[in-house]
């Protein structure tokens, strides 16, 4: 059975490890959050300006002056920082961030992602996306494995504009935990959805799955 | 006595400044940190054909969305549209030019216009659309492309407390684009929620050198609309 | 538990990152701000051929000198030699290799080393030596000198409180160059008079996040040494 | 008679106007600092992260952490505020200091200015005034007509390293006060001190000298 949006956050959360400095996307990555294992610490950075995101705040708590960059409210923590726009983005280009877990509508099998427009369509603009994928030491993308119509969304080569060019590093999906073999545009399969096999992977899947 | 920065508001700090098709930068992410007055000063005064630099363009029914409203807005430069449908309908439509940009390159390009970096090379955008028409360069084994520096004629930014001399300091996440976009205004009025005396601000603790700034006005209050209000709920404490 | 980043003293946190022929950047301003115990470690050490990053060089018996004057440096990176004979004669004699920059154009190739940027431009220098052998390109009519990034093996800087985080805060003019420098060391050492709990430095008001401090130390007393100490009389306070 | 330095310093401050940011060098240009008119207010820049530089401290107020860029101990105002290098230099290299007033070892007829090295004798380095020269919008050039060996330091064109191009716009010597036509190459007389004529001036002045 596909995994649901909590599960995928929490495979997603095995990505981080003691110490990161991590950025998460709008959406299924904004849970992975509430999955980060006991014996390890991390730093949330929200590219608006604050490093150190605290939990959604009570309600009493809220502060318009207090938001991620999903726009949610949230708090800090007791070592946080606030910052520009220009110094929070030097930090992400300038490799400091070690993580980025962000969504994505299409991924190639040369590590090429997709996420900001469908020509005449859809825009919703990059926002950050394109500055996190270039400057991120590692990006993780969470998404489901097809699109709404039941095409792949991972595929050989993206029809969409792209975010970035040879950036995914690994992809948790519906169907599972994959790493991105960029070299031979490959899918190594890492942990799939219960009752879920490569054959069936494979047959939704627009670039080689192979198991680990 | 040194020419005076304090206005009474927003009509006053932007009388003489404002003419048609100029380009006007304004700080903000999403609703947060909004020069809320100045805006609705933009909008009584009808100034047109504007080229408007800010991350987003307000949210239905709020900020920048109601000069893009009131067709005062002929150009955004942008990097976010979503949950913005008036923004996305007027792009798509053709009626509204747009350059979107990364959001880190535009806050870069902001910064540069400010510090007098005409250009500068970043990897973000690299064979995407977004380098297209750019000179790409490789350092050290890598591909950057060459983005160039942003100025306005007028930044309007939004900070939370000023002095007389203009020195600005910022509020959380609210600072975001307004330090930067402080820089780089041939003129910048500050809106804030509160003007100190002199002696009130810690020098080492100021966010924006007066330097920057040539108007302060203190808003009479702050609407501080809220796109996504997520809370957790409180355990009962005596459980 | 993340890995913990205060580190007992100045011996410790430099253990197993030296090398020789590596390259360090300094933080300070002749003798303000500068990482006092960092440099004694270093000095201690012994490490030799340094690439040295460093507005200054020290001054007579002081700071960087001290390594100049043990043989450590290969190599500086500054922008003002003034008042420092050692400095001057083994730079005139062909015994030290120098990189003279602007003063400004070091600062911002730092930033832009910590901020992924290779490359910028600026009108600073243009006409001058240190354009010789550089890139010169116009923009809107002025011609301007492309200069690149630098980084560093291993930063020192000096702040005056840092919180278990590494947040960092600077006190007065001995901020300088420490948080430029601080986001451009693979890894960056910071010391600092006080070491406060967490929760104890305003978010609003951190100059440095500690996503770029590795280590922090806290010195045991800070000489803190005046280079030209200029006073004025005070009136007599009952005449 | 040739002005003091005291007296330059005054001639100096003639070019102050209420409201400028001012960026003083190290030498006579500090000392420009003791004569702003009572009637205007200027804020002073020092480029190791200073704005609005005070008096010289008290005796018992000096701080070693609070020093001009002349490396002197300085106090702050009400209004000052501190700033990285980086910061400080943004802000020059921008274009927002209104005037800077700086020493010179020889400047030519077009403009250039030579102060930080003379090739195999002396280096002291450029520090911030290449930044200054080019970024500021005024560039006052205060120093001694002619050298110690009474050659001019107003030449046709520089003999030392440049430390910019075509960038100062008014001398004050100890001679009088001048405007510099760049496109001309001429100096242009505004003020003698007393007891000297425009004769003595040329004589000791590499370009033509010409009454205002």
């Amino acid at each position: 059975m596909p995994w649901t949006r909590e599960e995928m956050a929490a495979r997603a959360a095995g990505e981080l490890q003691d110490g990161f400095y991590v950025n998460l996307g709008i959406g299924i990555p904004t849970l992975v959050a509430n999955h980060v294992p006991d014996d390890i610490e991390v730093v949330l950075q929200s590219e608006n300006g604050l490093l150190g995101i605290g939990p959604f705040p009570y309600d009493d708590e809220v502060d318009p002056d207090l938001i991620n960059a999903g726009k949610q409210t949230v708090t800090t923590l007791p070592t946080s920082s606030f910052f520009s726009s220009a110094d929070s983005f030097a930090m992400i280009r300038g490799g400091h961030i070690d993580l980025a877990i962000l969504g994505a509508m299409e991924i190639a099998g040369n590590g090429d992602l997709a996420n900001w427009t469908v020509p005449g369509k859809m825009i919703k603009g990059m926002g950050g996306a394109m500055d996190l994928v270039a400057g991120v030491k590692r990006v993780v993308v969470v998404m489901s494995h097809s699109d709404k119509e039941g095409n792949p969304k991972i595929v050989e080569r993206c029809t969409l504009p792209l975010t970035g060019t040879g950036v995914v590093d690994a992809v948790i999906s519906d169907y599972g935990r994959f790493i991105l073999d960029r070299d031979r545009g490959e899918l190594i399969v890492q942990e799939l959805a219960s009752d879920l096999d490569i054959a069936f992977v494979r047959a939704r899947t627009g670039i080689p799955v192979r198991a680990a | 006595m040194a020419k005076r920065k304090i206005f009474p508001d927003a009509d006053a700090a932007l009388e003489g400044i404002l003419f048609d098709g100029m380009t006007i930068m304004s700080g903000g992410f999403g609703l947060s940190g909004n020069p809320e007055h100045l805006i609705a000063g933009l909008l009584r005064n009808g100034v047109k054909d504007l080229t408007v630099i800010s991350n987003n363009c307000g949210a239905d029914g709020f900020g920048l969305w109601t000069l893009l409203n009131n067709g005062q807005i002929r150009k955004m430069v942008s990097s976010y549209i979503g949950e913005n449908k008036l923004f996305a309908e007027l792009y798509l439509s053709g009626k509204l030019e747009l350059e979107l940009n990364p959001q880190g390159t535009l806050a870069e390009r902001i910064r540069a216009g400010g510090a007098g970096i005409p250009a500068f090379y970043t990897r973000t955008g690299v064979g995407t659309v977004v380098a297209q028409g750019k000179p790409v360069e490789e350092f050290e084994g890598a591909l950057y492309v060459r983005e160039t520096w942003l100025r306005a004629d007028v930044a309007i930014v939004k900070a939370w407390k000023a002095d007389p001399e203009g020195n600005l300091v910022y509020r959380k996440t609210a600072r975001n684009f307004n330090p930067n976009m402080a820089t780089a205004g041939k003129i910048t009025i500050a809106e804030v929620e509160e003007i100190v005396p002199a002696g009130m601000l810690d020098p080492d603790q100021v966010h924006t050198p007066g330097i920057y700034v040539d108007r302060v006005i203190q808003g009479p209050s702050y609407e501080k609309r809220i796109e996504f209000r997520t809370t957790r709920p409180r355990k009962e404490e005596n459980a």
